[in-house]
Formats: C-alpha cells, structure tokens, sequence
C-alpha cells in the first residue's frame, strides 16, 4: 500500500454514499485491523457487501432450496446452474432481473438485462439458444406505464434479436403495485457439452489476467448498490448504460472459439459491480489472490479514476485468466473478431485482491473479505395485517353469477391484459432463429426447442402469480414452480430443473421480510416434491416505491427434458377429439382474476396446492404425450376452466362443446366452477379409439379425470351459452390493443 | 444526440466503417435524431418555446439524449 | 468451379449459421461458411448472404456491409451471373450494394415482427425460382424490423415490366391483399431480383422452413432451385 | 432526411404522439438522422468536401434519404 492511498481519510459517513450501513462500516474496520479502507476499497465493499452480491438478507434462507439430483451438473455458485440432458449434452440457465435500470430508461434497462443474462450463460462455455422473460408492468391506462411496457418489450427484442438467440416464452402480468416499478426478468438457456462446462475459478499463480470486449465508461457507477436501495432515480448518479448487442455477439463468438482452443483457465463476465465483482470473485472461487492494473484498462473516456474504472458497469466485458504462452493465441481470436484485449494483471499466490493505478496500489485486501466475510441478515418478519384482512376476506359474500352471464364474463376476462393474447409483446422477439423452435410462443403451455443433430429436446416455462404471493407468500410460491412445472409437463417434458428471481420489496421491513423467508420455503418444498432442484438464481430487493412495496413475485424457470422431441403437445386440439379434465381440485375465487378483473378485489385464500395430486397429475399427462396418446395439454390457471377452453379454442381455430355437468360439478357455485382457479388440473384432447388407455394411465398414476366435452365446429359451446371462435380471438386480440397515445417519458 | 459520457455503439460503428473506408481523419462520431416539425406559429419564439417543450415531453429522452433547436421561418403559404 | 455453396459471415450476421444448415441437414449439398474478409470467391456455385444485423445494423441496414472486403469478389461473382440470394440483412446488404434496386425501409408499424406469413410466387425464371411454379404459395417465417420495400413508381413499373419482383406477401390463397402487406412494402413486395435474374433479395427466411417439425420445409424449395439451377448450367 | 415521396412512418408516429398530448399546431414532422462527426482538416472547405463525399459514399443513401452538411469550427486543442 503507498503512503498516500493508505493515509487517505474517510470522510464520515461516507460508507452510506456507497449503501454500508455504520455496523457494516465497524466490520469492515474490525477486518482491516490496523486502518482504515481506501477510497477504492470502501467502494469495493460497497459493491461486495450489496444484496445483489452480497445476498446479506437472501444467503441464510435460501440454504433451504434443493439444490442437487443424480442429472444437475452445475448448482448455485457459478454463473448458472446446469443440467444433463443425455446424449453428453448439457442445459445449463439462469434468469436475472434488471428492474431498476429498466424503471429509470426501459429500453436500455431491459436490453442490458438480456446482455448480462446471456453472457452469465455463454460465460460457462455454453451457446445460448433461448431466452424467455417475465415483466411486470401497472396498468395500461397511465402513459408512463405504457411507455415502459412499450419500451421494455422493444429493448429485449432489440437486444436478443440482434444476437440471434430467440427469445420463445415469457409471461406479463399487470397490477397497480407495478406502477413505477416495473420488474424485468430475464432468462437465457444454452447448450454445452457436459464436460465442456468452464468455471470461474482463478487458477494457476503467474497466470494473466485479460479483459476483452468493450472499453471501459462511467456506465452505471455502483449499479449494484443501487439496485440495493429504495427509489433508485433519487440514488443514481453514473450514466445509463447503453447496450451494444453487436459487440455482443462478436464477445459471445470470440469466448466460445476461446474456448475450444483450452487456452482459458477461467472465464468471469463483468456485470453488476463490473471489474470489482469480477476480479473478486474468480480469485475468491480459485483460493488465489489476483493482482490487477486499472491503468492497463481500455477506456472509452479520458480522466477516469481507479475508483470509477473498479465500479463502471460497462456492458459487454469479459474477464479472461489465461496461460503466459496462450496469450497470443487469445490475442489472434479476439482479433479475428474485431474485439481487442488488454493483459490487465495476474493470478497471486496470496489470496489477496489488490487493485494498482499504473504501479501504486490503491487497494489491497483478502478476497474472502469482499465474500465469506460479508455480514447476512435474519430479520424480524410480520406480516402485514392488511394483507391478513384481504386474505381473511371470503370472496364468497358477493353473489353468485347465473349461467346466463357466463358469456359475457368470459369476454371480458379474455380481453383483460392478464389474460388476452401476448402476439403484440412476442411478435417483436425472434422466435424462429436458430431453427430449433418446435413450439413458439403462444402455441403451447411452454416453449419447445430441438436439439440439432439429436431426437432429444427441451421445454422451458417461466411463471409466478403475484396475486397469490400477495395473499400467502409460501402458497404463492409453491404456485409459482408448480405452474411453471406443470405448463413443461404440459408440453410432454420432464422438468429437471428450476432457477428463480426474488423480486421482493424492502427487507428490512417486517412485513417484508415475512413474504421473503415464507416464498424461499415454499419454493423449497415445491422443488422438493416435484422433484425438481433448483440449480441457480438472482435476488431484487428493495422495489418498492415512495408509496408501497411491489407484490411479491419469486418468478421460477423451469427447463425440461424430452428424450424424443417429436412427442410433444401444444393447446391444439381437433374436431372430433374427446375433451378430458385431469385431476380435480377445488376451484376458488380467493386471488382470482376474476376478482379483480369484475369486482376489482385481491382477496380471499389462493387456490389450495396438494403437491403429491400435483405430481401425479404432471406425471400422468406427460405418460399420455411420451405414449403418443395425446398431442394436445393446457392447464387450468388464470381465468379458470372456461378460459382455458377458449384460450385452446382459438389457438385451434376449432370450437367446441363443453357439458355443463362436468363443470358444475366442481363447485356448487356457477362462478367458481367457471372462472375460479385451481391447481393440478390439466385438460387434455384424445381420439375416442384411445380413451380406454387413457383411464387406464389415469387409474395407474391414481389421477382422477372427468370426461368435459368435444372438440369440433366453429363455435365453442358452454352449457347454455354458444360463442363464436372468432368472437373469443377478437376478444383475446383486444387486451393488449394500445390506445392510440405513445407513452411518454 | 447522446448526453455525453453515454455509450454509443452506432456512432462508434459508423466511425469503424468510415475508418475501414480509408477515411481515418475521422476522430469521433456521434449519432443522433434530427426532427423537421413544421407548425405554424406567430412568430419565432412562440414555435421555439413549443418545440422546447415538445422536446422536454416527447422528443428527446433526458435519461440519455440531449437536444437543440433550431427554428427556420417559412412564409405562410398564400 | 466447385460445387460449393458458400454462405458470408460479416460481422453481426446471425442466420448464416441457419442458412448453412438447410443446405447441409436440409438438402444435403455441399456447402461453406465465407469470411467477410475473403477476397476470392471463384471457388463457390452460390452464395448466400445471410440474415442478421451486419455491423449492428447501424446507420442502415447493410450500409456498412457493403464495403466489407469479400463486396468486391461478389460483385464480380454476379456480374459473371453466379446465383446470389440475400435474406432479410442480407437483402439490405444487395440494395445498399446496388446489386439490386430499392432499399428496404422501417416496417410501417415501426416494430419488429417475427410471424409465419404466406408469400406467392410471381417469377420462377430465376436462379432460386425455376423449381416453383406461379402463383405457388409459400408459408415462411419473417423477422425484422425493416422490411418495407421502396422504390419509386418509375423503378417499381420498370421491375414489374422487366418481371423483377419474385414474391409478394399474400393471403393463405394467394390473394395479394393490404392486410397481407404486414410490413407496408410498396406493391407488397417480399423479394425481387436484377433483371438477369440471378440475383435475389427477400426478405422471408426460406432457411428457417426447412424441417418439417418446424413448420414446414417449403423454403427448401427455393434452396433446391439454385442446386438445379447450377446443375442445368454446367 | 427521407426523400420527399419516401414514406416516413417514424414522423408520422410522433405527430400521432404530439397530436395526442396536445401540440395540434403541429402539422407535419420527418424523422432524420444527424451525425455528429470529429475530424481535423487543414481548413473547414476541405472538412466538409470530406464530409460531402462520405455522405455520398456511406453516410447517406440517395435512394431514399437527402442531406445536408454543416461545419463547426473548433480550435484545435493544445
Ligand atoms: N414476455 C413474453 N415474451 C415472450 N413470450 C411471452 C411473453 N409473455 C407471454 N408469452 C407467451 O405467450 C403465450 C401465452 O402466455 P400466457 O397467457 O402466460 O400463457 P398461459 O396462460 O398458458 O401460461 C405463451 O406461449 C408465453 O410463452
Ligand atoms: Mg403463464
């Protein structure tokens, strides 16, 4: 350490400029011993020490996730999780939020979103060949909430289109709590081969440190703490980050030619917290030390510190730890892709991460200070006693529905935006590059990929209702990965494994860290019992506005795997079909669309979940696809029944006529039994000359079923009521219909 | 036109291309928007003082883009 | 001459590595991937100029491809009238290198849309055509965001004496309508060709219809049309 | 700029926006593009016969779109 940069005071206080509490600031001092940080290094803790790193609130409870399986290759701790697929071929996926870049300037946000999911993927030596994504946006009818609703969307097509990876599912859902703090998750799935997985992890002392890719700004200083605090414009302060895709795609091709060559030790792209979390975390995961110069680093801009070269968020950046003899053999693939490097350092022996400015250092600290030593947190956990009331509140006061009305509350409830089609959002996503996309969007309960060269394939599905999450965090949770594991199963695949993005509101409050620490359980006993691990994740605290907090969303990804790709399902059905309802549970109207779509009320218990019913009916439905059985599956979820057979109707551009014995019969009330939500229910579509090995597999796997009706016509038919399929497209089309004012700033 | 200090690939694109075309005078580009609005106003600081505002509103993103205005006077058409 | 069909990588491009496959898994022809930087293309029967974002796909598109290094070898490539398809980028890339007239703008709804559509066949006397017949509907998929064909009216009538337009966006039965015409392209133009007709732009990708459990394989049509094209000219 | 007869859905769409919020004096808007470029050169005529000649080549494509070129003087730095 020089004199000048060991002397140099911190102001006090100034550790809550970088988000370190006092406490922290103590800890940080009782590490050091005998002085005090230096600039760079307060900063450096700062990054380190934020939840998006740090996971001060998260670490504890989420030991309680499942994590391993005979067939998971990869769990938490790296830059994804992987899965085994067969044929020697790996899965490996993340989802990674970037909600509040995308609060303050939606397009950027979001495509920078996509850039750091992808890199996460392409950082582990596999290519990406899907994206999905998963946004919460306020109502449609404030300009502010469209214009980032607009811009979002446009920005995570303009950034996965331009790098050729397609992006075939997602969800969006719309709530008040949204409002000025949209959430944007987005997932990235790629293909390795099992044994190609690269890790993180520094190794070899003398071996160097390279960085490739874009030159280093003031974007984003301190993204990471800022994604840490409440009301992120009032606490940001670097430039936005501006994405560049192209540069992009000639990293992602450059890293995976490195690759192959087994020049690279270690491969760590710079995200949140940039060249700090980077050089932090491959010398913590290899157990060396790492020694950079931030002198020797390409910058965009003249006159930046060491201060903000350690923090900048430049997108499109990768670290490299390479071989002395390999350098040049780098050097020459960078250069074939119009990319340059810079030697920045080397690998140490001493654990020690120390930060020089041309020769001097300016910052020098244990690597395990930055990660091991970082504080976490229990918090007190209440919950809210307005939450408490809702959910005390019995839907069932208000009246029930005639039959006649069905009709009309079918119409509106396919025209509301939580419903209605999502064409206008994935009609701007590539969903046909790479040509692999069996099922896209919007023709099956989970998108359906190939593999080439391969009779194998995947199914990914990504979902969270954060009504239920709201009503009764855990319950919501478990929701949240049986939905997404029952729209795979749907689809004929195995789910084999999950990720999943917190996006909560502020830990420190009671009553939110209460829904945090009850989601994490309940997404642990659902992976649990549907067997299916959760092998990584991303954490987004605080997304709460001056007002109020978000309603919780765990948003989880599930990826699947098909031995045979060509038995598959999708929602069509044809004329002629028999209709089966797999499964039998209560419908209610606690946390339904219904609810709040008519009646405009978040109330009520959610639907009840039995995890064992749910795994039998998964397991039976995908017994039917994989037996060539039955080619057509969608589940019972928002809406109810009546909407899942019109929503299945359109998408087959075939009617049909629906008993209203079988219907009624799951509730003694017409509204519930219509438009009240379930869980473990799947409808299915066979030919009358399968129907007996249907029952068969059903008494088997002990999944109740109940025959509700037939495909065929142009008109779907429910009980007394008859609607036209193009009535119901017109109605579904409608929803996300933008009123014709452009969203402003 | 980009604040400054925020990353822009399409000028630094274009300057690649302009480079590889021979032309290496070229230091630095940046890229922006140009907007012809016509509107018809009394006279030229009413249609400045509106197009600031549109600009302020609609036009220009203050996240990332600064602006300026420019106003050229047309006769009104007889 | 080889038996080669040669498909250019430049810098952003990202269907190349999907054109490569419909010849190679989809027709089993021989087929390789071309370096921007090559300045040598006598070795190839074809090329293909993929789609993609070239160069980002700044300033317009394909405006900097065009002065890529391997322009040169494919000018002289088609003026000796080698077969040339350019898919979505790289049928910006053909206008912008004059290789063909027009230039493609913005789609009128200034988004981008990525949808299976049907396209009719208007012109089977060209490299990639002569294996369809007229009026022959296509279902391909289509995804860009600027796609809208323009030319002036005096270009637009001289192409439709010289029978250069090859396909238009079209109902399911081939009926050329407006709400066909998703993208706003003038005289609902999907693809075009020079007037000697070995040069082709479109903007459908023919490549990603290339496997029935994609959808369908009607793009391999317009691939084996060149194979048999080449196969007659030899 | 987009030639004259060029459709311009982009100008369109932010008269609709302008339109919408308000600004109805607004009665025509086309959407360009503005670049920005860096160069040293002996004297200003030469920049901008440069600058003329890239936008012929490069920067501008005559099909569709027109331009004009304007030149800032700066003092070079010391
Ligand atoms: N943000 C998005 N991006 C891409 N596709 C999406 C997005 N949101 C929804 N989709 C797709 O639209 C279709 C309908 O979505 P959704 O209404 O959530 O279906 P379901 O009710 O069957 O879960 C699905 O195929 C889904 O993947
Ligand atoms: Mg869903």
């Amino acid at each position: 350490m020089t004199e000048a940069a060991a002397k140099s005071k911190i102001a006090p206080g100034a550790w809550r400029e970088v988000a370190l509490s006092d406490d922290e600031y103590a800890r940080i001092l009782d590490l050091l011993e005998t002085r005090e940080p230096t600039p760079v290094e307060l900063g450096m803790f700062g990054s380190m020490w934020s939840e998006h790193c740090g996971y001060k609130h998260t670490r504890p409870i989420l030991g309680r996730l499942p994590t391993k399986a005979d067939w998971v290759l990869q769990g938490p701790g790296e830059n994804a999780g992987a899965i085994d697929i067969g044929d020697g071929l790996a899965a490996v996926f993340k989802v990674e939020s970037h909600n509040h870049p995308s609060a303050v300037e939606p397009y950027e946000g979001a495509a920078t979103g996509v850039g750091g999911i992808v890199r996460d993927i392409f950082t582990m030596g596999a290519r990406p060949i899907a994206i999905l994504n998963s946004l919460r946006f306020g109502p449609l009818d404030q300009p502010r909430n469209v214009y980032l609703f607009e811009n979002v969307v446009a920005g995570i097509g303009g950034y996965g289109n331009c790098l050729g990876i397609p992006t075939v599912g997602g969800d969006v859902f719309f709530d008040p709590s949204y409002s000025g703090n949209p959430l944007v998750n987005a997932m990235c799935i790629g293909i390795v081969k099992a044994d190609g997985i690269v890790r993180a992890k520094a190794s070899g002392v003398g071996n160097l440190i390279m960085l490739i890719g874009a030159d280093t700004g003031r974007d984003g200083l301190h993204g990471a703490t800022f994604a840490s605090v409440d009301d992120p414009e009032a606490s940001h302060r670097g430039v936005i980050q501006v994405g560049n895709p192209f540069l992009e795609k000639l990293l992602l091709e450059a890293c995976l030619e490195l690759l192959q060559t087994g020049a690279v030790v270690a491969m760590q792209d710079l995200g949140a917290a940039g060249l700090t979390s980077s050089t932090v975390e491959i010398a913590s995961r290899g157990g060396v030390g790492a020694e950079i110069d931030v002198a020797r680093v390409p910058r965009r801009e003249s006159g930046m510190t060491p201060y903000e070269v350690m923090m900048s968020e430049s997108q499109e950046r990768m670290l490299l730890v390479v071989t002395p003899e390999a350098a040049a053999e780098v050097d020459r693939i960078v250069t074939k892709w119009s990319l340059h490097s810079a030697v920045i350092g080397t690998v140490t022996a001493d654990g020690m991460v120390r930060v020089l400015d041309d020769g001097e250092v300016v910052a020098e600290i244990p690597a395990e200070f930055y990660t091991e030593a970082c504080p976490t947190y229990i918090r007190e956990a209440t919950e809210s006693p307005e939450i408490v009331a809702a959910r005390n509140t019995d839907p069932r006061r208000h009246d029930d529905i005639t039959i006649e009305q069905i009709g009309e509350i079918l119409l509106d409830l396919l025209a509301s935006p939580n419903i209605g089609s999502r064409r206008p959002v994935y009609e701007q996503y590539d969903h046909t590059i790479q040509t692999n996309t069996v099922v896209p969007p919007g023709v099956g309960d989970a998108a359906v990929l190939r593999i080439k060269g391969s009779r194998r394939g995947i199914a990914s599905a990504i979902d969270c209702n954060p009504r239920y999450c709201y009503l009764d965090p855990y319950l919501g949770a478990l929701h949240a990965v049986a939905e997404a594991s029952r729209n795979v199963s749907c689809s004929g695949a195995t789910p084999r494994g999950a990720t999943n993005c917190l996006n909560f509101g502020n830990p420190q409050k009671p009553a939110g860290y209460y829904q945090l620490d009850r989601a994490v359980s309940g997404l642990a006993d659902a992976c649990r019992a549907l067997d299916v691990p959760m092998v990584g994740g991303n954490v987004s605290l605080y997304n709460e506005t001056a007002s109020a907090p978000i309603k919780p969303n765990p948003a989880v990804g599930i990826v699947g795997v098909f031995d045979d790709v060509t038995r598959h399902a999708t929602m069509q059905w044809s004329a002629g079909q028999e209709l089966y309802l797999l499964g039998a549970a209560e419908p209610t109207l606690g946390g339904s669309e219904y609810l709040s779509n008519r009646l405009g009320e978040v109330s009520g218990n959610p639907p009840g979940l039995d995890l064992s019913a749910e795994a039998r009916v998964q397991r039976a439905t995908r017994k039917l696809i994989e037996d060539g059985l039955v080619a057509t599956a969608h589940d019972v979820s928002l809406g109810g029944i009546a909407v899942a057979l019109a929503k299945m109707a359109v998408v087959s551009n075939c009617g049909a006529t629906i008993d209203k014995a079988g219907i009624l019969q799951r509730s003694s009330r017409a509204d519930e039994a219509w438009f009240g939500e379930t869980a473990s229910e799947i409808i299915v579509a066979i030919d009358p000359s399968s129907i007996d090995r249907l029952i068969k597999v059903m008494q088997e796997s002990d999944v109740p079923y109940t025959r509700i009706g037939t495909a065929g016509g142009a008109m779907l038919t429910l009980g007394p009521i008859t609607l036209d399929v193009s009535v119901l497209r017109a109605a579904l089309d409608r929803a996300l219909e933008l009123p014709d004012i452009t969203g402003t700033a | 036109m980009p604040k400054i200090g925020v990353n822009d690939p399409e000028g630094e694109a274009i300057r690649g291309g302009l480079q590889s075309l021979g032309y290496t005078v070229v230091e630095r580009v940046r890229a922006g928007r140009h907007y012809r609005l016509h509107l018809s106003a009394p006279e030229a600081d009413v249609a400045r003082a509106t197009a600031e505002e549109m600009a302020h509103k609609l036009l220009a993103n203050p996240v990332i883009q600064t602006f300026v205005i420019e106003t050229v006077i047309e006769a009104p058409e007889v | 001459m080889s038996s080669h069909i040669g498909v250019i990588t430049f810098p952003g491009s990202n269907g190349d590595q999907d054109s490569f496959d419909a010849f190679a898994l989809g027709l089993r022809a021989p087929v390789r991937m071309i370096d921007y930087r090559e300045t040598d293309l006598s070795d190839y029967a074809a090329i293909v100029l993929p789609g993609g974002f070239s160069y980002g796909d700044h300033l317009r598109c394909g405006a900097i491809a065009r002065f890529a290094p391997v322009m040169d070898a494919l000018k002289a490539f088609a003026g000796a009238g080698g077969p040339v398809l350019g898919l979505c980028n790289g049928f910006q890339v053909l206008t912008e290198a004059h290789l063909l007239p027009g230039a493609l703008l913005r789609n009128q709804s200034l988004q981008f849309h990525c949808r299976w559509i049907d396209i009719v066949v208007e012109n089977t006397r060209t490299a990639w055509t002569h294996e369809l017949a007229e009026g022959e509907v296509l279902n391909l998929p289509v995804a860009h965001g600027d796609g809208a064909f323009f030319a002036d009216d005096a270009t637009l009538d001289r192409m439709e004496q010289n029978g250069q337009i090859v396909f238009r966006y079209c109902e399911p039965d081939g009926k050329v309508t407006p709400d066909a015409n998703f993208n706003g392209s003038a005289r609902s133009i999907a693809g075009i060709s020079n007037e000697r007709g070995n040069v082709v732009g479109m903007m459908p990708h023919p490549e990603r219809a290339a496997d029935p459990i994609l959808g369908n394989d009607d793009g391999l049509k317009i691939l084996r049309s060149a194979l048999e094209f080449l196969r007659v000219e030899v």
